[in-house]
């Protein structure tokens, strides 16, 4: 049961269809699956409902599929980085289902959990509640969410071993675990595939169990907003 | 003379207790930072999924995994710990964040909030916005007192799409402060220095009690 | 010659398949590991939070922090990794663990399951059985065909209360293996060497289609 | 802020009273905050509920509670490790509830998480599910389950910093983790506390946000079940 693939390519093979559900790891550009998104681009697939917290740049990220008209549907809670996004959605060529951030994360550790439904008290009274059960727990009121799942999670991680054992680094982890945990079939792009055994088994944040695929990526890690500050001279 | 952003900024600050830990929304609220007292221990969560957060790096400790929610670049402390998101808004959501500080476009006199879509422009989504509201323990606006056309952001009832439903405990304009018993009423208490009562009254559509 | 519960536990092993992450009770069921075959890669799960389970330790090799769900000092491996009881419990619920292979009091004919409670007796607790039987993708039954009072543990009905309904997709017993389909029916399939068709039916109340 | 107590019984000071609610961490004797539940146990608190997988056994952790007669009722998913616990349980002198472990975990990880309820289709058809409402999602039956939370966490953890950044070490991480965010106050126990900054931020387990008080403890660590092979001799 040999997990590590020799590239994106080889390690989309066989798990793409036109009309299916993506989950696409990452921040704005941070901890993306960049290899992965090229890769699922060149499949040519089409009609997609991409669940991501983002919708990428206009040439990087998931902005690559918007450009070829890949994607049918996005599942986010913040599209704002992206003219094609707004060119297509304005002209409706494009669905858009927002989540609040935190419940879109949420939902993703559900799917990924077995649970089908979970209460919350994010989006009460707004927009989002509509057409939502509403129940009272302690005199509150919650509304309820769904789990969501996915039939391919593609995901960037630091570290893999070769049994899909996980690490993350810094703020790059994000959406990225619980959409491990969320797709029928897991593919992963890291910097560097370690040898087994050279993890701490205390510090690893994906268990290899929601694996399947791995490849060393090539990480470009476009930022989008490079603040600095001034070193003080002496 | 009213505030101007670096003194609501200030201002806000002073909301900040020892021991807390904060969120800081995008705009006005991410200069509270540059506030915090040095008698204080404050840490400051960022939702993507870090506690601890620093300053903004030195050009050349720029590092692509290390932004903030507003997707900057920034650093880590020593007591810095790092996340998934799911994780991060359990935190948000669980209640255990103190103080959220966060820009607003409407305050409604109950303490409703509306800050994340205008009805016929492109939405860009609420990001992390409802879930800070719903879930932090006490929420701090920082906004301009009227709109740029002049409009009063402080209404009987938000006109825009909420963000959050009674959620919102004190607003800090360039005019002055304003707490919020949420569901209830609101209550002027601070005047911006050379500000009055009729300024601030000529330029709110919200009831408020005068208690300056 | 029907089988022994080593007999049982290597027909157990044949249910695992190269690649499968498998979770394994108390009982015949921790006896299952001794039989895997060596031409595959089985990754164990421990439900307190651990996946990749190795062997009991040696005398000096005993750690007080890395016990099985048995509470029984076992040892890591290189591809160990530990986690909470909440993700593992995610994990099994979310339908992650391949195979689970566990002990019954009593099997019914459509696959549900009794293993947690007699009453009338102390009740110890259901602990992890509920959640795996739930949410395993396929769960094996290894159990003796009657109890030590002759009387039949696969029934039209349990007579126990439920670990869980229609959850049981194969039973293993002293005389032979039986395939369910859930909420559907059993069938035999193997017979224990030097057991016969009659001596099953002798000892059954379950219908089942025989297919031996 | 100091958050480090010079002992358990002054990490307490303050914290209990008659009726509360308590969650213990730990698996078995695995894991369990042996300290703080002695000086629990000294405080003199009676009518404690108790959330705990486990009920000790005899004469070591939740046992010293039970034999004092401060516990009033138990949640737990599996007690059959304590005779005091039989005695007094068949008796009518103690309360218990049994919650499947998976649910148990979950509903302290909800808890903590500002989530009041969540389905779950662990105990459908079973005793579990009586009296709790079902739905379903995508055909199948799913129960509901409630958050927990409790007045008091007890935790142990392995390494703690000044902050309350906590590391768990291999399997005595189990509950720990969930019910240090299900604590209106959390206090934890650890063998080390380490300097500010010596900890790997990727590689925290709860980061100090949950954490009001910790203390260095001193561990016995019983094992219940001591289970070894023979070395093979040569």
């Amino acid at each position: 049961m040999k997990k590590i693939f020799p590239d994106a390519k080889a390690a989309l093979e066989g798990l793409t269809f036109d009309g299916m559900t993506v989950m696409s790891g990452g921040f704005g550009l941070c901890g993306i699956p960049e290899n992965l998104i090229m890769a699922l681009r060149d499949t040519g697939v089409k009609d997609i409902t991409v669940i991501s917290n983002n919708a990428g740049v206009d040439d990087f990220g998931l902005g690559f599929l918007l450009q070829t008209r890949q994607i049918k549907k996005m599942i986010s809670s913040y599209v704002g980085e992206n003219k094609e996004f707004e060119r297509q959605f304005l002209a409706g060529e494009l669905e858009l289902e927002f989540n609040p951030q935190g419940t879109l994360a949420e939902r993703c550790r559900a799917g990924g959990a077995g649970i089908p439904g979970f209460y919350t008290k994010t989006g009460v009274g707004t927009v989002i509640a509509e057409g939502k059960e509403h129940k009272d727990f302690n005199g509150e009121t919650y509304i309820l969410e769904t789990g969501l799942a996915a039939d391919l999670s593609i995901v960037k991680a630091w570290k893999a071993d070769e049994q899909g054992n996980l690490i993350f680094r810094k703020t790059a982890r994000n959406f990225n675990p619980m959409m491990a945990t969320a797709g029928k079939i897991t593919v992963v792009e890291v910097e560097e595939i370690v040898p087994l055994g050279s993890m701490d088994p205390d510090c690893i944040h994906t268990p290899g169990i929601f694996v399947q695929r791995i490849i060393k990526g090539e990480h470009e890690k476009r930022i989008e907003q490079r603040t600095i500050r001034e070193r003080e001279t002496a | 003379m009213p505030w101007d952003r670096n003194d609501m900024a200030r201002r806000a600050a002073q909301e900040l207790e020892d021991g807390f830990y904060v969120n800081l929304g995008i705009g006005i609220p991410t200069l509270v930072a540059n506030y915090i007292g040095e008698d204080i221990d404050v840490t400051l969560q960022s939702e993507n999924g870090m506690l601890g957060m620093g300053p903004f790096p030195y050009d050349d400790e720029v590092d692509a995994d290390l932004i903030n929610a507003g997707k900057q670049t920034i650093t880590e402390l020593r007591r810095t710990s790092y996340f998934s998101s799911a994780d991060s808004f359990g935190m948000i959501r669980g209640g255990h964040i103190d103080l959220s500080v966060l820009g607003a476009m409407e305050v409604s006199e109950k303490g409703d909030l509306a800050n994340w879509m205008i009805p016929g422009k492109m939405v860009k989504g609420m990001g992390g916005a409802m879930d800070l509201v719903a879930g932090v323990k006490r929420v701090v606006v920082v906004m301009d007192h009227a709109s740029k056309a002049g409009d009063p952001k402080l209404l009987h009832e938000c006109s825009l799409p909420l963000t959050g439903q009674q959620v919102v405990d004190m607003v800090i304009t360039n005019l002055g402060v304003f707490e919020i018993d949420r569901g209830k009423g609101m209550k002027l208490t601070e005047l911006a220095p050379g500000v009055t009562l009729d300024d601030v009254k000529a330029q709110t559509q919200a009831t408020f009690e005068a208690a300056v």
